[in-house]
């Protein structure tokens, strides 16, 4: 048995069959994804971005409470793919979901909010990070249990199927989420009922600080899919329109009834979660090699040179942008500052429906 | 009841009967599992020919994508029917049935609802090994947000398993392995018993048996066998386990003064733990003797069929629990009083 | 303690010790989960560099597997401590826990010890929402061959998670996860507290206060303001939750007459309500007033840390319920008797 | 990416190294098992078949408590790994586990008398046909939970290798079994901890009365191997030379701390449990040529002509051997039937250990 190596670049989808022996290595033409979307991704990368950066300094004055892991480094993974849905598109999260709800159209104020804990959350400050959710924008939640969201996506696909609609549930998931039980199971059920799922594995090399190579014996997560029968395809998780561009064309199978695919989006996250340095206490994980890549590699830059050399835009109108998510942010932090505590009453609603 | 058709059904035959019902009067409902289609317990047999394969589903082994796919699918516009088979199976589901559809309504401030049953075999009597017989419901009860049916005859399972399935939260249901062909006479179409509401099987007024499930019928016999002694017992089916009826069992404590909890599952936060410590919390005016717990022997099931009927209640428990409680008066030195156990 | 070393752990601290001692003493004892080598609650780091990766191994994130490979294990001649990180995630590897580990050596008839301690953080405090925040003690309280252990303080925390290594049986370990930054004077080496011994942590003549885990502080400072109202509460911190030290609860109880129990999990078929139970069951005439219990509020466990206190059981909350049973005697009309709560 | 093709025969294991891309094809020599290996393997074949026969019949008249699933046509599994183990190797089973332990030495009269439920069985009747254990041959139990036993030969694989022993951990499990998330997170775990585990994949091409291709899009579940990079490989399991030799080459790789092998026995099962034709009720669930397959693929007709097509023993040798093996069985329910239930004594026993 073999497998054949799959270079690290992106790798086109067919829309006809599921087969996992379809898989073509044609260099992808970046501009095809033309001017008003690629600035559409810009948009979102450089709002999560922002987003995160503040939601990194608030963390570290000791103003939100709980858990944060930052989606920075990853942006180009959820913007990518979420540009290429329908607002009626179903996504699942992660613990690492901040990125995928803004990217899905997710309202800045009321997710800021939800991470002070206020009542004007989207959960009502009772979910957090962690459980951030918009089922008005078909985000079905952030999930704190690692590969938790899989089932729940083909789920969804299940539900589009009966009710013959054609919408696409995606699941965002980490390389460690690889190794779990549910991932095996959600995949084989989404092939065996050929639902419209793509499966999304963020491969940023590490499960808090276990080497994904220490964790698996194989390169690539897109090899397991040969074990399901469906397409594993391997994308530069850190450049946004290679990223659309995949997304786009699984989107579109999936729409088209083709069943599932698996995308290995290969990318870097900053840290596990905010605080860990004093939590580390010196202790080292990756080498500094390791974080030179990671930098090198930011979406961010990736796409503002892209934007820039393709004449998308111009430096002056990225800057723009950039200032507008900045506004959106801080308008956000004034929300949610200015919002109140949930009461007692808050803490007994949401229990039973009647 | 002019007109409407009754039939003497079994228990899988009342599911059945249910589940079809409910199919046809709500398109966005759907069954899933293992083998469901052929119906390994019958209970969904013949669903498939009628439904068609979109909406009776054949899964993988795969307990707990299969489970979350029910939950998926119930937060996006359907109504699931999850089928596990067996209650431990469960087990394997536990992340999506407890951390997610447990959770789900209640972290997301309430931005969806979650009409999805999870429905197995529950507890012993068919001499199936600890792998197959285990008693469930006490942990499910445990869980802040999730619906735990125990039917106890045909009847109710039909009539419950209907209210279940409209039912918009997370639902628990779970059948009595052993009570499969046991008979009742149930009416065809609409029959609906409102989940949470207990159900008094005999009046009585010398001492409140509260039971679930097989037990009741343990119960059930239990009291024929007092009544000749003389002492009327009042057996109450709960029916539904969370949220259950406790105001009808302090009502009924306020009558008859002696409380007993029978249940067929472990005996440490059990059930019958959980139906004493209400009653000696909110009805202990009214005690006239301890309140007492007849439950499982602590160990798991086991295989031998004579061994497993030891360790589930029987109704020769019940006597002794019920004469011993009876007896005792308070400020009585507590004759009667059972020993602490010592594990 | 002559001779003895002495240092001011925090709870985190005494966890490292005794695995560091444990290991030294016992080369069969193996270390096993997910960053256990850098140590993600610190309980374990450093632990690698002097017992090497063979006895502390760094898993993939597969808590099924890593779960039944420490049964395995502890089934062929070693000592296992599994980590498993938050109690949720022990929903992934139920089966093996319940299914397998918890029925093996009865299910196969003796045949087998199984030293294995299943290690991770219970309950809430930190607000880290719903995922990451459970108590998880009933559910493995209900299983009849697990045990369970709560641990209420560094010092217990070392010599409990000791005794939880050398015992031959299951073991579900439960530290605080709001309590890992506490400290206490903790001695070096051999400290073992027996596992099923409660501990009376404040004597008292007024009312029992039956606790575990985090809930016990609460208790300790219920019983101060207590004292100044002249109500002497005695308080248990019962360390073992199953097997459960039943008689020292009872003989409280006898001093006594009235009972609380508080306990920071889900209040249905909660340990509160197998305490209470008990006391109703066991010493019925010795009370005086309802037993009361003070559990969560019954919902998940909300992110904001407000909202989790309320949900948790504060001092208030077991000040109050003393205060209202101490006010009662049998035989008045129950005017300090709580309403039945309506869910 | 793509699998090559695994052709339907014995695939040689190779032991200097895991790697899913080292499977050649050669023609196995089944004659070099050996006279005494051959003989036996033989005799368990035959004592398994005697004895599950008997079990069969002792249900359908009613005189077995419980549910009973017979290995009846999978006996050269078993049959053919066993033999290849030493006595302190361990075995972990699965609900159609009576075979594997009658192959591992297992005692046939507390097997019998485990099934009727007697204090002399194996858990004193505690355990039941689905959970036999006998840890005093290393048979580490049976199990009622599909692929629940997998976590556990990893464990024990741990255990030996903490403990510095050579010795090796089989799982047997079913088709079905490979799409439970245990066997996921098993083979992943094996693959890291480069453990000497041998997962035995006994495709049957059923689980219950759903079908191996339905359940999975994939023609063999040894192609899963390659998510591991470990070895996967498929035999005929109805041959138990074949299936002897192939285990044999896996077996002494795991010793040698080449680590873990995926091995699937293609084979056929009789009925999923006995009973079944009155569940059934005139349901069909599969096709007159497969049963005609399962038929003329028996593995007892198999070992059968090969010792004599090797002159290995004579036709009434072999007669011999399996007149013994009934007279075992009829031996086995005697002992059975003479022996006491368990007391209430023996309901108390066996929980904590002091
Ligand atoms: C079931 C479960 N196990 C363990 C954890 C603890 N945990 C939180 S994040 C994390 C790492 C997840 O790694 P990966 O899937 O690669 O996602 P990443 O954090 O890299 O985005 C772990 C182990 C968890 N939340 N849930
Ligand atoms: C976790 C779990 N799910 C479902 C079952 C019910 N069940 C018993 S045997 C079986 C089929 C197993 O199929 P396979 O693994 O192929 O083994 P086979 O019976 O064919 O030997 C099923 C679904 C079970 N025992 N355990
Ligand atoms: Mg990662
Ligand atoms: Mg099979």
């Amino acid at each position: 048995m073999s497998i054949k190596p799959i270079t690290q670049q992106t790798q086109q989808v067919q829309s006809d069959h599921v087969d996992s022996d379809q898989v073509v290595s044609d260099p992808i033409d970046k501009k095809s994804v033309g001017a008003v979307t690629a600035l559409d991704i810009y948009r979102r990368v450089v709002l999560i971005r922002r987003f995160e950066e503040r939601v990194g300094m608030l963390f570290r004055q000791g103003q939100l409470p709980g858990f944060v892991h930052l989606y920075i480094g990853q942006e180009a993974i959820a913007a990518g793919v979420c540009t290429a849905l329908r607002d009626d598109d179903y996504i699942v999260s992660t613990h690492r979901g901040h990125g995928h709800v803004i990217a899905k159209g997710g309202d800045p104020d009321r997710m800021m909010a939800e991470l002070f804990g206020k009542v004007t959350g989207y959960c009502k400050g009772k979910g957090g990070s962690m459980h951030i959710a918009d089922f008005s924008k078909g985000v079905l939640g952030a999930c704190g249990i690692v590969a938790g969201g899989l089932p729940i996506a083909v789920g969804a696909a299940l539900s589009a199927k009966t009710r013959s609609t054609d919408q696409v549930a995606v699941t965002f998931f980490g390389d460690g989420a690889a190794n779990e039980g549910s991932f095996h199971e959600s995949l084989n059920l989404a092939s065996t009922l050929n639902l419209g799922v793509l499966f999304v594995c963020e491969n940023n090399q590490y499960g808090e600080f276990t080497a994904a190579t220490d964790a698996m014996n194989i390169e690539n997560v897109a090899e397991r899919a040969a074990s399901y029968g469906i397409a594993g395809v391997i994308v530069d998780g850190s450049d946004p329109l290679e990223m659309h561009l995949l997304a786009q064309q699984a989107v579109a199978r999936a729409r088209q009834g083709g069943g599932p695919t698996l995308i290995e989006a290969k990318t870097h996250r900053r840290d596990h979660a905010e605080g860990e340095d004093a939590f580390l206490a010196g202790q080292k994980y990756r080498s500094d090699d390791e974080l030179a890549a990671a930098e090198s590699s930011d979406p961010l830059n990736r796409i503002h040179k892209d934007l820039l050399s393709f004449n998308f835009a111009s430096a002056a109108e990225l800057e723009t942008i950039d200032a507008a998510a900045v506004n959106k942010v801080d308008a956000a932090v004034q929300f949610a500052r200015n919002s109140d505590d949930p009461t007692e009453a808050v803490l007994l609603e949401d229990r039973w429906v009647a | 009841m002019g007109g409407v058709i009754v039939s003497r059904n079994t228990y899988i035959a009342s599911i059945r009967q249910a589940l079809t019902e409910e199919m046809r009067r709500d398109e966005s409902v759907i069954l899933i599992g293992e083998d469901v289609r052929l119906g390994v317990f019958a209970g969904t047999r013949g669903l498939c020919d009628e439904f068609g394969p979109d909406r009776v589903i054949d899964t993988p082994i795969s307990e707990l994508a299969v489970a979350g796919a029910g939950i998926g699918a119930a937060a996006t516009g359907l109504r699931t029917v999850v089928d596990l088979m067996f209650g431990t199976f469960l087990y394997l589901a536990m992340d999506q049935i407890a951390n997610q559809a447990g959770n789900m309504r209640y972290m997301f401030g309430g931005q969806t609802s979650l009409p999805v049953v999870f429905m197995t075999q529950n507890g012993g009597g068919l001499g199936a090994g600890p792998h197959h017989s285990q008693p469930m419901h006490p942990l499910f009860m445990n869980m802040p947000l999730i619906k735990v049916v125990v039917p106890s005859n045909p009847f109710d399972a039909k009539g419950l398993l209907k209210a279940a399935i409209r039912d918009d939260n997370p639902v628990v249901f779970l059948n009595q392995l052993s009570l499969g062909a046991t008979r009742a006479e149930v009416p065809e179409g609409e029959l609906v018993i409102p989940l949470g509401v207990g159900e008094i099987k005999r009046q009585g007024s010398d001492v409140t048996i509260c039971s679930a499930g097989l037990a009741v019928h343990r119960c059930m016999e239990a009291a024929e066998v007092l009544a000749s002694d003389g002492i009327e017992a009042e057996v109450i089916d709960l029916r539904t386990l969370k949220p259950w009826d406790k105001q009808l069992v302090i009502d009924s404590v306020a009558k008859t003064g002696r409380f007993i909890a029978v249940d067929e599952s472990y005996p440490t936060c059990g059930a019958a733990s959980e139906w004493a410590a209400t009653v000696a919390e909110f009805a202990f005016s009214d005690l006239k003797a301890p309140v007492r717990r007849v439950s499982n022997t602590d160990v798991p099931m086991p295989f031998n069929p004579d061994l497993e009927r030891q360790v589930m209640p029987s109704a020769a428990d019940v006597v002794e629990a019920a004469r011993s409680t009876v007896g005792v008066g308070i400020g009585v030195n507590a004759d009667g009083m059972p020993a602490v156990d010592g594990d």
